[in-house]
């Protein structure tokens, strides 16, 4: 199969989508002209017109207020927030407009958006341009929250989220832009809310998704060679999370760990802990670990930001501590 | 009083006019007994005083054309032609309510009829309106967009950012402001660093106007004048109407923040009876046509009332159901 | 000793601390002219002057930013936002500004910044004025977040984080404001971090903070008839969380249960059972059982808003079908 | 070319104005060349072009003022009296750094110098440069804020709800927006409904007015004349410096927003080389005594690249420290 960069199959996703539905629209800063901040959406402005690719003032709330108006009004608009780090600024429009207008209404109307943003360390950038605040998301009922890590995953991810009737934070990952991988040619979908087995395994559940899938996977390989299988399971959707498939897994092996990028305290990682524990507690035989950020604000020397998140190293000497 | 220009009226515009009017003062005096009587629970804001500015204002647009409300929305959803006793029964959170008793009084909406929605939050729906306008113009569609909300929202961030949206791409949005001189307990005075609210919109290239928003005509004028201009592509225009409301904030407001002397000199002008009053002496209506529309919408009301009070509750199952889409 | 409420209990702790210190002030939306939309304030206006209880305009944003620009220059701001529901819009202010800036600025300087809010449904106001969003705030470093129950733990809670060189979020819960309570006369300081065992029990450790404190004590109560006997803990802060009193009591009692008012999937209770799970695993004989708002908006309807909260009646029956 | 006004100017001042427009330019021009070796990792938004602003500002203010910065920072850190060597250990996160390596480029400050930062949130300091104000007026200093933001921030809601807060309550800040024509890629003329950012004050009672922010005199100037207004209790003000800056937004933009021509005019204008020519014309300063602060302020600049690359990186337990004051 072609490999493409994960940049370039969301940019095939936008563009397939675009070309498939006339309500498909980009708004956002410096989405048009630029391409966006990292290049997801270069050239659909010359693709498609200024009208359907628009450039927006540094306003996010109105981003996303006005996403939303036009959602319920006939259109399917993916919205970009540059940073996940800026999302403060419009998480009321998101957590009280966006994700709520439909149940408040009494099913009423539909919300066809897509928020599109990118989060995570690792260029150095400091507190402001380095987090990882999906959990914020999953405690908003309403929204759906789907964080891809690889090419396939993020083209077939995109192009579903863009055809669903709920609305979608979509958060990419500045360091995974770059990374290649398989995406097959033409129409390619996936549903949301399924997990995906990364790597099969008996020893122990291994869940991690975005860039920390990857790091896992470098651990897994290591873990191997001395004899321990992991199974890596990423979760791709966050909310709603696939406990099914996990729990699955965490049955087999009788071991968890989750690996996560974000801040450990009231991160992701307990959620999902929690509800492997509510689902399998009699089939662990160790506490569910979390692999986790450290709870602090990035710093911005990269040799404090490295020992920040969790990297290849420690989470193979994590798993492999807990395994033996 | 306010002194009217004559404008020509038919009897069919006034009756419409002034039972809308008398609808919403109604409907939200039937509230204030509602809550007296510990039937309507939680928070309403009433209308009351301000009926002139939704009605003049909706009076001034089609039926397909959307608005965007405020938690202040009783008035607005009446006058978009919601149903009475759906609204009223969305008011007690019942069944039958326009959003099935999830919604209640601050989140009153009807996308069906053009209106996206009351909100709990000051200015939350700034955007949302924002957002239809852009729907409209990528659509190529003829429709406008009404935006409401009151002189407190001019004060938040989203309003700003929603205004430049609207300004630089020309949107068909008409942003109305409703100064009822007060947000919550703070003045316009002690919370804005400007008394005209007109200027708020200097930095967004739209024209911005005053009327008297106690004059159903007058908010009508000027309503259908910038209606007309974004419908036909000129862009979004800021109105400010003055008005009042005559009850507090809300149920516990002891409204020591106002004297009753302003309050007097506010209902002294009251838009139903200024307007009802004109209409008698402009022969458009007769003293009877006046009161038979009140006895009318009284029965109305009546009607709304008993039929929301018999509406059952929600049922538990309704409690995970439209939280999603599901296909 | 004297009984008064929450919301007295709050008022005195505001002005004996400004008695006490000048640089103590007040700001926010209804705050002064009014006395707060619950009534916290009341009368301090009249007490302390205009210059110190200050009136704002609806600018959430400003209002924290300019909370800690004062901060970090000589002063001790008390600052309001009058719903926690409204936190969206200020969020970006208080976790990248506020939480961080003494990290960012590599220590050089500290933030006495207190911010109150209320959260909590039970007045069916529907889904914008109804929220328990405090995990949002655990997932950010930087910040310390408190939510009391009792009048005593409001007062002396308050009292120390105004006196705290750290931010603080201090959210009420709107329910609790007319309940009554002893507390001591005159000063009176709680430490902020300090679990407090608020019914001593043997047969299951149950977690509850805030209004849920008293749903909780009451099945508790009733409990105790059928001869269960849980101990109940208010963790009162909630970041960061006295781990060592729970898991004190966890390793007594080998049960452990969380009641929280917030939508269930990524609330507090994830991580406080997170950890419990990391620090008890070998000692629990249960899964821990959290016992959790719905996942979903706010419903309007009171009988809706009911179900989609835990009650003394849930939370009697699914503690006595965890125990028994 | 710029036509100067003659001002009165001691020798000492124009060295002191051309030293600090210098030392920004080669700090700049030394993070480029760091970059192209890989040595300054993540993002750094250069000043170049701009040290009029930042420069003529400061001069007008006096050391025990406040200022808030933004992302692009540098040059303000510099004016206010920054340390070249921990300004640029800080930029290469290094432990004597003057955040110790935790803030970077996008969080340069120093409290103690009154610099309250830099920010990685486009407007994210101006709700803190008011917050300073307030502070200022409750403890009855006579102290002033300058703030600084870009054209781009003037879209961001907290700026207006800022402004009306400072508006309203006439607190000491002089609100700076440096206007380099583009917020990243986008232009003041595709963001703003109205180009002339003046009247983005129009809402907040406040003066407002433009000056050439390439002249550093002019810079000054002007902001003295708001600062001293501020001090005696009159207020804010709203300043717009029009400006460029000759880098990209960032290190990976390739420009395609603008046209060479365009940069081609602002370089012409170049507010380091202008300054130094006027003050030569003008007989307060000799070439040579030109060249020699050159040649000063390179060695100065060799010294701090020097001192950041020597220095060690954050220990290991740095990580966890200074999250919580401890007491
Ligand atoms: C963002 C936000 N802040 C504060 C509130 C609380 N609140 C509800 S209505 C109101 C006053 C609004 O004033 P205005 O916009 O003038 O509308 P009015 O009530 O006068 O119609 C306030 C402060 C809120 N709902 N949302
Ligand atoms: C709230 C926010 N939105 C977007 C960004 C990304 N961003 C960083 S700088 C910038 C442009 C800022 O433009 P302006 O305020 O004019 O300052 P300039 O860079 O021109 O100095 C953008 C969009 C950000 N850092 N913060
Ligand atoms: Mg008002
Ligand atoms: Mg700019």
């Amino acid at each position: 199969m072609r490999e493409i960069t994960y940049r370039q199959a969301l940019n095939e996703a936008l563009s397939e989508e675009m070309e498939r539905d006339q309500s498909v629209f980009l708004m956002g800063e410096d989405v048009a002209v630029y391409g966006g901040a990292y290049g997801v959406t270069l050239n659909l402005m010359q693709k498609f017109g200024e009208k359907r690719v628009r450039d927006t003032a540094i306003s996010e709330a109105a981003i996303i207020g006005a996403g939303l108006g036009a959602a319920i009004t006939g259109m399917r608009p993916v919205v970009e927030i540059m940073y996940i780090d800026f999302m403060g600024i419009c998480l009321e429009q998101i957590g009280n407009q966006v994700a709520k207008i439909r149940y408040m209404f009494g099913g009423k109307t539909r919300v066809p958006l897509v928020i599109r943003t990118e989060g995570g360390a690792g260029r150095t950038l400091g507190a402001h341009h380095s987090q990882s605040l999906e959990s914020w998301f999953i405690h908003v009922p309403g929204l759906k929250v789907i964080m891809p890590a690889t090419p396939a995953d993020a083209k077939g991810l995109l192009k579903s989220s863009i055809r669903e009737d709920n609305p979608i934070l979509f958060i990419e990952h500045k360091m995974l832009y770059n990374v290649k991988g398989p995406v097959p040619e033409g129409e390619y979908l996936l549903p949301i809310g399924k997990a995906d087995v990364k790597r099969p395994g008996k020893d122990a559940t291994v869940i991690a998704y975005s860039r920390m899938l990857y790091s896992t996977l470098e651990a897994a390989k290591r873990l191997a060679e001395d004899g321990i299988e992991v199974e890596v399971i990423d979760p791709r959707t966050l909310l709603p999370l696939d406990m099914e498939t996990i729990a699955e897994s965490v049955r087999k092996t009788h071991r968890a760990i989750i690996v996560e990028e974000d801040t450990k305290t009231g991160g992701t990682g307990a959620e999902i802990g929690m509800q492997i524990m509510e689902n399998c507690f009699d089939e662990l035989d160790a506490p569910v670990l979390r692999i986790a950020g450290a709870d602090i604000p990035m710093p911005k020397s990269a040799v404090l930001e490295k020992l920040a998140i969790p990297d290849a190293d420690r989470i193979y000497r994590e798993i492999k501590s807990l395994v033996m | 009083m306010t002194i009217y220009t004559m404008t020509i009226i038919t009897k069919n515009e006034a009756r419409h006019l002034l039972k809308q009017m008398m609808q919403i003062r109604q409907f939200e005096d039937a509230i204030m007994d509602l809550m007296a009587r510990n039937i309507a629970e939680g928070g309403s804001h009433l209308y009351a005083g301000e009926e002139a500015c939704a009605v003049g204002a909706m009076a001034a647009i089609r039926k397909d054309d959307y608005i965007t409300s405020t938690h202040r929305g009783h008035g607005h959803a009446i006058a978009k032609g919601g149903s009475l006793p759906e609204l009223m029964a969305e008011i007690l959170g019942k069944e039958t309510g326009v959003c099935k008793g999830k919604g209640g009084s601050l989140h009153l909406a009807d996308v069906s009829k053009g209106n996206l929605g009351a909100n709990g939050i000051v200015g939350g729906s700034i955007g949302i309106a924002t957002g239809a306008g852009l729907s409209i113009q990528l659509r190529g569609a003829d429709q406008i967009v009404l935006c409401f909300f009151g002189d407190g929202a001019t004060n938040t961030g989203l309003f700003h950012e929603s205004l430049n949206m609207a300004g630089k791409w020309k949107l068909p949005v008409v942003f109305i402001c409703e100064n009822n001189l007060y947000g919550m307990s703070v003045s316009v005075e002690r919370a804005c660093a400007v008394n005209d609210l007109t200027k708020k919109a200097a930095p967004y290239n739209m024209p911005a106007e005053c009327c008297d928003g106690m004059d159903v005509l007058a908010v009508k004028d000027t309503v259908a004048k910038y209606a007309a201009l974004a419908r036909k592509g000129d862009g979004p225009a800021f109105i400010v109407c003055n008005t009042y409301r005559y009850y507090g904030h809300s149920r516990s407001d002891p409204r020591i923040y106002r004297t009753k002397e302003e309050e007097k000199s506010w209902r002294d002008r009251d838009c139903i009876m200024a307007f009802g009053r004109k209409m008698q002496e402009q022969t458009v209506l007769t003293e009877k046509e006046v009161a038979d529309l009140e006895k009318e919408v009284t029965a109305e009301l009546e009607a709304a009332v008993d039929f929301a009070i018999k509406s059952p509750d929600p049922k538990p199952e309704e409690l995970y159901r439209d939280v999603y889409f599901e296909m």
